[in-house]
């Protein structure tokens, strides 16, 4: 069972990353990686909201949409459950980590619109729908998801922070070069392509 | 019927729960913030030049929202964003005199005589630290436009071996003023035109050795005022602008053309290159 | 607000287009622009989508609290996403096959929440609809112009239709995630420079005046 | 004294390593490994490696026209690039592959993001990854050594795989002479390391990096890498064989995508060693060295933020006060 | 506290409108949507198993595979034999699902793709007719070979793309096996 | 070996004087005496134009504790007090003064020697600072102050450097050779002001003859024990924290002081200097300097008179081999560029180095290629690579993490970078820019 849990650990981190690979969540990846220390802020927020996430939409998935034969209401109800308890998220930091909450700014809402976690909580169900088991492994999948998040967007930032002060050529500076790295980051990501464990 | 009621139900319940919670928690984790803090960022031009004496647009509005600060401070804004912070606080705005920044020196390269030849980063501070730089007149302008790099508003140039500043770009933030090594810039009131392009204290025979354009304290300028502007001191004279009418008398009478108008700085006026150079 | 509907379409077409001026929306941008068939399906309901809650959040923007605007007009917007999505599934299948997880996700684009805030919120119904329109096929055209580098490069296709002979040998990395970034890093500088040259050549003529 | 003396900082004389005399250093080291390729796949290697060097140099020094930048082309680093993309590619890849890889290698990966010493990927890796991705079955169809290959041809050639895929491996003899199917640099071990031995006397590379590295595979095959359960794995196959030793050596080392400091290289070069274990066995690619470089790479700028050298005088148990 | 109240009734007034309106839009689509999925599933059978009528769904559940990485989705009869759906997650780039007309003598008749994500270019060509004409007749245990003419039951690789020829393979064998299975459960009915 | 970690190799080029015996050089018609010779506040002079002074006089008295008195090195006549050149390229107040020719020396001179054993430590310290001595390594930083550390400090090493890491120089060299018993006996004197029974010299090995002449003569002295310590050859050996770190394994913590970790150091010709004040009633008025550099004919080491333009000394050694480009004062690594030749020896002047065409302009820069070498080359465990980067960006706030002020300036970074970037250059700018922002923001 571990093994398992591993094995859907290090797919979602690695093989399926879900930045460079599935492409959820590029708006914050691209916007919140000018600075390691922002962008580790901005991951750690993402593996919180995921985690929560991924137990609350499970939860009412299983006993609430499936039991109901209502899931065609997923989207709604996933979107609710997001968006309060990023909005929660956001008072919380206001007043018990200010400097965090100030570091990550305008993107905390961001997380809301954020694809990345509305994209887990659908596949966590499409995945790894019913069983007691399988909770868990929504849960794992959701967090290692996040935790790729996390991988590319600081491995992301560190790349960006070497850039300043490149000579970069006039044409490609701001979002174009952004992008280009963001394409050679994914071609290394290729290489856990296929990895397999079975 | 149930299809329909059995998902209002419930999605109208999640709504409830998920209404109330917020309800809840924005009271519990409420945090103070004064809302005129971001208003006033807005009216303020966000260029974060510290012009205003603090560090950036966000200190100064909340040094204005503390109090016991003018809302005329900032100089990229001017008078038209100093109405709108004082509307925001509910004061009074008072006018303030549009200032600029004059650069204190004209010896160009050819005008000035040079004690070496410098070889290191471009950047003042870097000559200035190798004897004061290649000047053999320790208080003119190096020309490496350290002054260049810090003004955000791009009105400083350096073209023909000293600073120039345009005046109409010029917001009188006082950061060249800062950053030069030499201390050669100075905010002036604007409505003068004509300055003392010269801060040497040297005497008059040394400074006319270093540099043709020099200011010899020979107080000529002094003598053909109309109306008493000028002063020298340290073998230096100084223009009051609040008494300069822009007669331009001075310019012409200064027999070492260390006077000069704004619009003329920059230019390359002809002047016989210095035998001692 | 004075302008005309049309400036506001054209606006979100053109001057604010939302991929290459705004840079909203990127998910669904990189993820299915491996195909134009795609590219077009995904943009026009996103354009769907886009002008009906544009139109009912300008209709309810007085009704709606501060507080809870964000989880209403998410709310809303979801309703029509699902909305669009079951008619997808009910008339077009086969698209909503290929489309896959990215639809639901039209909810988190965020061009759609990005419209409801910036605009939908302060403006008419006619001009929101008519920004949800200009911005929508903004976004289309942009996901067709990516869409066409890729899947002829990446597949020596467009729309399906193969457009080389047998002996074309197609970058296919064009079509994996990798090309989805640089075709859209090079598409941004080559606008970029275009449109700085033209910014420059009017400074130009505004300075000869 | 008629002139004016040049005044300027200290200090006033400087060594007299260059990047010139580096890269020419490492040209030299990488021909015996070019040798090697050229007696086990034939004239085609080094065809295949001169377009791949002078594609590589007319990039470079079209680019600085267009852009009107300084030539730079005599620092000799853009045959360093060409050179390695092509010991890097099979000696039977068609021709025009090579020209778009030295494209992508100099233009995307190394000029987009300011030319020498600014870019953060490898640009003989990076490329060779972009063509694996676009013609994989051009670039992963490696012909018998010895099989003559026409310059241009159509119909697929004989082909083998590399050690690492085929059934019946070769003897470690013939791993450490190359006489093995590969890429072009690849095969001879032999030749790799009479290169790299130049180097490390040369004091161009330090043996951080491949050590670290060539140890961790080792290590790993061992552990992971037997059929009769942990620790019976073939270290020494896993080591001979693949790019190994040409990763390790020349590109693992290569300074502008590699960490500076030196704890960081050790953790670099660790790196490499897990992730080349972990594709080698586990993963989709036949051969894992030249993906672990990348994201290695990729992790480069943050190592080097991690393992910042503590400053002199402060010791490990005291965390610096300021 | 009538803040709070006014917003909750706001947000459940909102939702349970949004919600009422999905509900309507989903009684009217649901069916059509059913048949769709239906309609479509009918389709690829008849094309891998063509010229038969009236499928019905087999209760495979009792059967296992012989060899693991690979499962039964589900197992379909007709009068002229089995349309078996396999998945098999060895591919190279994750699952395949590998539908299989066979035949009542156990032969197969086609084999379609039903879903993939292999390189284009290399496992993907496995959806071409190229490919999978080859397993036309073939029977039990296929063998994947590689770089020669295929012989009796063999199938050759794609080249450059031995990793998904074998997924399939292992599909299409496993999918014979369900088919022989339910061949004695039908035969075992019928008796 | 004992040393440090970091640090580079360069060419010595010490052969051509290593083996040149010091030779007296006849002071010239007119000396200069710069009023700022030392770190500290400018010296205040005493004389006026048109007085006469001897040999020894004061011309010039310290003008406050951190500074020192100046000392007349010939007799003659003072000409003015005028604005002239010094070393560093400023313009500054200089005490001109003409040579009579007959070095008549002040009668306080004359004095019987002085056994320095009956004497106090306050008694040796006044005595040091009455004679103007500052630190002869380079940095002339007044030696009484030095001597006086806080009354909290504990010192428990004297250490002499006699490293002399600088290439081209070898006028520690030659001094250590000629004139061991001096340098002895100073820090005899020296170990005395600080109650201490044992003292260091440090001397790199490539100077194997000093190093065996100085162990034959302590070993003879019975006063104090003086180790005699061999230090591996290595720039820069010879800075006080890594000569330090090199003899006692103590290491002088950013920020610090060597008396906070109870060392003093002190130049060979300082400590030579300290006895010629303290025994034989002698001001610091001449200094061994080091000629050399690849445009000069003759490289020699002189004794000379402190005030000698450098002109003349250049000349009195037989010209150029071709026209210098660049005159240095000190060592190629350390020292400063001179914007002219007749700029005076000052009290800090090790060195005099002229460079032709070839060698005065270093090649221009490539990007880094972070190779590495710099860090492995900083004594000081920085990374120059990225103060370089900083300093560029004037990113204030990320050289304050990278320590920019630990860096000592030794310009190993510089040495050893094949892209031919100036880290040290960069830094020396940055710190000024830096020290000008935090002191606007106050
Ligand atoms: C970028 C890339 C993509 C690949 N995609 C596939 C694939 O989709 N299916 C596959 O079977 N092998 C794929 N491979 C090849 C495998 O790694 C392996 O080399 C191959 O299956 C065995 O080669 P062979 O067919 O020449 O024996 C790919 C290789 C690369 C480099
Ligand atoms: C402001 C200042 C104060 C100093 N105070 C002391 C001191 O109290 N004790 C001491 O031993 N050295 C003191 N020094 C001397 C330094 O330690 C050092 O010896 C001197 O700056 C010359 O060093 P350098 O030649 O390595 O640059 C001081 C130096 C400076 C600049
Ligand atoms: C990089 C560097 C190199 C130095 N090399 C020497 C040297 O070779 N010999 C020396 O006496 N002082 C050298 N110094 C100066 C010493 O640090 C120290 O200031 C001096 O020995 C103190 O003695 P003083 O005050 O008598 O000059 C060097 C300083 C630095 C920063
Ligand atoms: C030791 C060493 C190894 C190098 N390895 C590579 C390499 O693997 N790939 C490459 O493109 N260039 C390599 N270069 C050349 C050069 O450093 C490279 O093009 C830079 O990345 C360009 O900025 C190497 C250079 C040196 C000195
Ligand atoms: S010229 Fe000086 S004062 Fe004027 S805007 Fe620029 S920096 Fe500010
Ligand atoms: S005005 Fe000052 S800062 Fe500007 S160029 Fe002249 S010396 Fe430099
Ligand atoms: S950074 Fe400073 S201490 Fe380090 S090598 Fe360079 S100059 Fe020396
Ligand atoms: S020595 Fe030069 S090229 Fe090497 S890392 Fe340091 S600065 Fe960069
Ligand atoms: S569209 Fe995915 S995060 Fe913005």
């Amino acid at each position: 069972m571990v093994r398992d849990l591993l094995i859907i650990s290090i797919g979602a981190i690695l093989i399926n990353n879900f930045v460079l690979v599935q492409f959820l969540g590029i708006c914050p990846f691209l916007g919140v990686s000018k600075k390691v220390e922002t962008a580790a802020g901005m991951g750690f927020a993402v593996i919180f909201v995921m985690l929560c996430a991924s137990a609350i939409t499970w939860v009412v998935q299983e006993y609430l949409l499936a039991q109901f034969h209502i899931e065609y209401l997923q989207t709604i109800a996933f979107i609710l459950v997001i968006a309060v308890l990023v909005q929660f998220v956001e008072m919380f930091l206001q007043k018990s980590i200010p400097s965090l909450y100030n570091a990550l700014g305008v993107y905390l809402p961001l997380i809301t619109t954020n694809c990345a976690v509305l994209g887990v909580a659908i596949q966590n169900i499409s995945k790894f729908g019913g069983t007691e088991m399988s909770f868990l492994k929504s849960l794992t999948y959701g967090t290692s998801a996040a935790i790729g998040f996390t991988v590319a967007i600081v491995l992301f930032a560190g790349v960006r922070e070497r850039l300043e002060g490149a000579d970069i050529p006039s044409f490609l500076k701001g979002m174009p070069i952004v992008l280009i790295t963001a394409a050679l980051l994914s071609i290394a990501f290729l290489g856990f392509s296929g990895l397999s464990f079975q | 019927m149930n299809q329909i009621i059995i998902p209002i139900l419930i999605i109208g319940g999640m709504g409830l729960l998920f209404g109330a919670l917020l309800g809840v928690a924005s009271r519990v984790f409420a945090v103070k913030t004064d809302e005129r803090v971001p208003k006033i960022l807005d009216a303020l031009p966000g260029a974060n030049c510290g012009g205003c004496g603090f560090a950036g647009c966000s200190a100064y509005a909340n040094a204005l929202v503390k109090g016991g600060v003018r809302p005329n401070m900032c100089p990229v804004g001017g008078e038209a964003t100093a109405q709108k912070i004082a509307e925001i606080l509910g004061v009074e705005n008072e006018t303030k005199e549009k200032m600029v920044a004059r650069v204190l020196c004209n010896g160009t390269p050819e005008r000035a005589l040079q004690k070496y030849t410098f070889d290191g980063p471009r950047d003042c501070h870097s000559a200035a630290r190798l004897g004061g730089g290649e000047k053999m007149c320790p208080h003119g302008c190096l020309g490496l436009g350290s002054c260049v790099k810090v003004c955000k508003f791009d009105a400083i140039s350096v073209e023909t071996g000293v600073a120039v500043v345009d005046p109409d770009k010029c917001v009188a933030c006082g950061a060249c003023a800062a950053e030069c090594p030499k201390k050669i810039i100075k905010i002036l009131p604007a409505k003068s035109k004509y300055t003392i392009t010269c801060k040497s204290v040297e005497k008059g025979k040394l400074t006319r050795h270093d540099c043709q354009v020099g200011c010899i304290g020979c107080g000529i300028c002094a003598k053909n005022c109309p109306k008493e502007a000028i002063t020298v001191k340290d073998n230096l004279a100084a223009i009051d602008p609040l008494k300069c009418v822009n007669c331009g008398i001075c310019a012409k009478k200064c027999p070492q053309h260390a006077i000069n108008h704004v619009d003329q700085l920059g230019v390359h006026f002809v002047i016989p290159p210095n035998p001692a150079a | 607000m004075k302008t005309s509907p049309f400036k506001t379409f054209l606006n979100g077409l053109i001057t604010e287009n939302p991929t290459f001026v705004l840079l909203l929306g990127m998910c669904p941008t990189l993820a299915v622009t491996t195909g134009v068939t795609n590219a077009v399906g995904m943009g026009l309901s996103t354009t769907a989508v886009l002008i009906c809650s544009n139109m009912v959040i300008s209709l309810l923007r007085n009704f709606i609290p501060n507080k809870i605007r964000i989880a209403s007009y998410i709310v809303i917007i979801a309703g029509f996403v699902t909305i669009v999505q079951m008619l997808m599934n009910a008339y077009v299948p086969a698209l909503s096959g290929s489309l896959g997880i990215y639809i639901p996700l039209i909810v988190v684009n965020c061009i759609i929440l990005g419209r409801a805030e910036a605009f939908a919120s302060k403006n008419n119904v006619l001009h929101s609809a008519f920004d949800g329109l200009g911005m929508g096929l903004g976004f289309t055209c942009a996901l067709i112009l990516i869409s066409s580098v890729r899947e002829i490069l990446g597949a020596g296709t467009f729309a399906g239709i193969p457009l080389f002979g047998d002996s074309f040998q197609p970058v296919s990395i064009m079509i994996l995630p990798p090309g989805a970034f640089l075709t859209l890093g090079i598409l941004l500088a080559i606008i970029n420079s275009i449109t700085k040259k033209i910014k420059n050549a009017k400074e130009d003529a505004n300075h000869g005046s | 004294m008629g002139e004016k003396l040049i005044v300027s900082h200290a200090p006033h004389i400087a060594g007299k390593d260059s990047i010139q005399r580096i890269m020419l250093n490492v040209v030299i080291a990488l021909l015996p490994a070019l040798i090697a390729g050229c007696i086990v796949f034939g004239y085609r290697a080094l065809i295949v490696t001169l377009i791949c060097v002078a594609s590589c140099v007319i990039f470079e020094a079209l680019w600085q026209k267009l852009l009107n930048k300084p030539a730079t082309i005599s620092d000799f680093s853009a045959v360093v690039t060409g050179m390695l993309l092509a010991f890097n590619l099979p000696a039977s890849i068609p021709l025009w592959i090579p020209v778009i890889g030295s494209f992508f290698a100099i233009i995307v990966v190394k000029q987009f993001f300011g030319g020498l010493g600014h870019n953060f990927m490898n640009p003989a890796l990076g490329a060779r990854a972009f063509l694996l991705a676009s013609w994989a079955l051009a670039m992963t169809t490696w012909p018998q050594p010895g099989t003559s290959i026409p310059l241009f041809y159509t119909a697929d050639v004989v082909t083998a795989a590399t050690p690492l895929v085929t059934d019946n491996p070769p003897s470690y003899l013939q791993l450490f002479l190359g006489n093995v199917g590969g890429c072009i640099g690849e095969t001879s071990t032999l030749a790799i390391l009479i290169g790299a031995a130049y180097l490390l006397f040369q004091g161009v590379i330090r043996l951080r990096v491949p050590v670290a590295f060539i140890a961790t595979v080792a290590l790993g095959a061992w552990i992971f890498g037997g059929e009769n359960g942990f620790f019976t794995g073939d270290w020494l196959y896993q080591i001979l064989s693949g790019g190994l030793m040409l990763g390790a050596f020349f590109m693992a080392t290569d300074y502008s995508t590699t960490p500076f400091t030196p704890k960081g290289q050790i953790i670099f070069g660790i790196g490499c060693g897990i992730i080349t274990i972990l594709i080698r066995f586990w993963g989709g690619y036949p051969e894992g060295v030249s993906y672990s470089i990348l994201l290695m790479n990729v992790a480069t700028p943050l190592i080097d933020k991690l393992t910042a050298p503590r400053r002199y005088g402060t010791s490990k148990l005291k965390k610096e006060a300021a | 506290m009538k803040e709070v109240l006014t917003l909750t009734t706001k947000l459940l007034l909102i939702c349970a409108i949004v919600a009422a309106l999905l509900a309507g839009v989903n009684m009217v689509t649901e069916p059509i949507i059913a048949a769709n999925n239906q309609k479509t599933f009918e389709a690829s059978m008849a094309e891998v198993l063509p010229g038969s009528k009236s499928f019905e769904e087999i209760d495979c559940s009792a059967f296992t595979p012989s060899e693991s990485g690979v499962k039964v989705d589900s197992v379909y009869a007709s009068d002229s034999g089995f349309v078996v759906t396999a998945i098999c997650s060895e591919g190279y780039g994750g699952d395949i699902s590998v539908m299989t007309g066979i035949t009542k003598d156990l032969e197969i008749k086609q084999v379609k793709i039903m879903s993939m994500s292999e390189t284009p270019g290399l496992g993907a060509k496995s959806t071409e007719p190229e490919f999978l004409d080859q397993y036309k007749d073939l029977t039990k245990g296929i063998q994947v070979i590689k770089n020669s003419t295929p012989s009796g039951n063999e199938v050759e690789a794609i080249s450059g793309a031995t990793i998904t020829s074998k997924a399939v393979t292992k599909a299409v064998n496993t999918a014979l096996e369900a088919a022989a299975f339910a061949n004695t459960q039908k035969g075992g009915s019928a008796s | 070996m004992k040393t440090f970690r970091g640090g580079i190799h360069p060419d010595g080029h010490k052969n051509a004087t290593c083996a040149k015996p010091i030779v007296d050089l006849t002071p010239p018609e007119e000396l200069i005496y710069p009023l700022s010779q030392h770190i500290g506040a400018p010296a205040v002079p005493v004389v006026k134009p048109g007085e006469s002074v001897l040999m020894g006089q004061k011309i010039a008295e310290a003008g406050g504790f951190v500074s020192c008195g100046i000392h007349a090195s010939i007799s003659g006549t003072v000409k003015a007090i005028e604005k002239r050149l010094h070393p560093s390229g400023t313009v500054m107040d200089c005490i001109i003064i003409t040579n009579d020719g007959k070095d008549t020396p002040d009668p306080a001179l004359l004095q019987p020697k002085r056994d320095y054993k009956s004497l106090s430590s306050k008694d040796m310290i006044t005595i040091i600072q009455e004679a103007g001595i500052v630190g002869m390594g380079g940095a002339a930083f007044p030696t009484h102050v030095k001597f006086s550390p806080p009354p909290e400090a504990h010192i428990d090493y004297v250490i002499i450097n006699g490293a002399e890491c600088e290439p081209y120089l070898t006028s520690d060299h030659r001094a250590m050779l000629e004139t061991p018993d001096e340098i002895i006996t100073g820090l005899c004197i020296i170990l005395q002001i600080f109650g201490l029974e044992e003292g260091y010299i440090g001397i790199e090995n490539n100077k194997p003859d000093a190093i065996a002449v100085l162990k034959e003569k302590t070993a003879q002295c019975t006063e104090k024990t003086i180790h005699v310590v061999p230090v591996k050859t290595k720039y820069p050996q010879g800075a006080e924290k890594q000569l330090i770190n090199a003899i006692t394994g103590r290491k002088v913590k950013p920020g610090q002081l060597p008396w906070q970790v109870g060392c003093i150091v002190s130049n060979i010709d300082t400590c030579a200097s300290v006895m010629r004040a303290v025994v034989d009633h002698q001001p610091l008025m001449r200094r061994i300097v080091t000629i050399g550099g690849d445009a000069l004919k003759n490289p020699m080491n002189y004794r000379v008179r402190i005030g000698t333009p450098f002109s003349y000394i250049l000349n009195q050694s037989g010209g150029f081999s071709e026209e210098p480009q660049k005159i240095i004062m000190g060592g190629p690594m350390m020292g400063i560029a001179v914007p002219n030749a007749d700029v005076p020896v000052i009290k800090g002047t090790s060195g005099i180095l002229a460079f032709g065409a070839e060698s005065a302009r270093l090649d221009s820069e490539l990007p880094c290629v972070r190779c590495a070498k710099c860090l492995y080359a900083c004594p000081m465990n920085l990374q120059p690579n990225l103060l370089d980067k900083m300093a560029r960006a004037d990113n204030f706030a990320a050289l304050e993490k990278l320590h920019i002020n630990d860096c000592i300036e030794c310009g190993s970074c510089a040495y050893v970078c094949p892209s031919k970037r100036r880290q040290v250059q960069q830094i020396k700018v940055a710190k000024i820019k830096m020290k000008n922002a935090q002191n606007k923001a106050q």
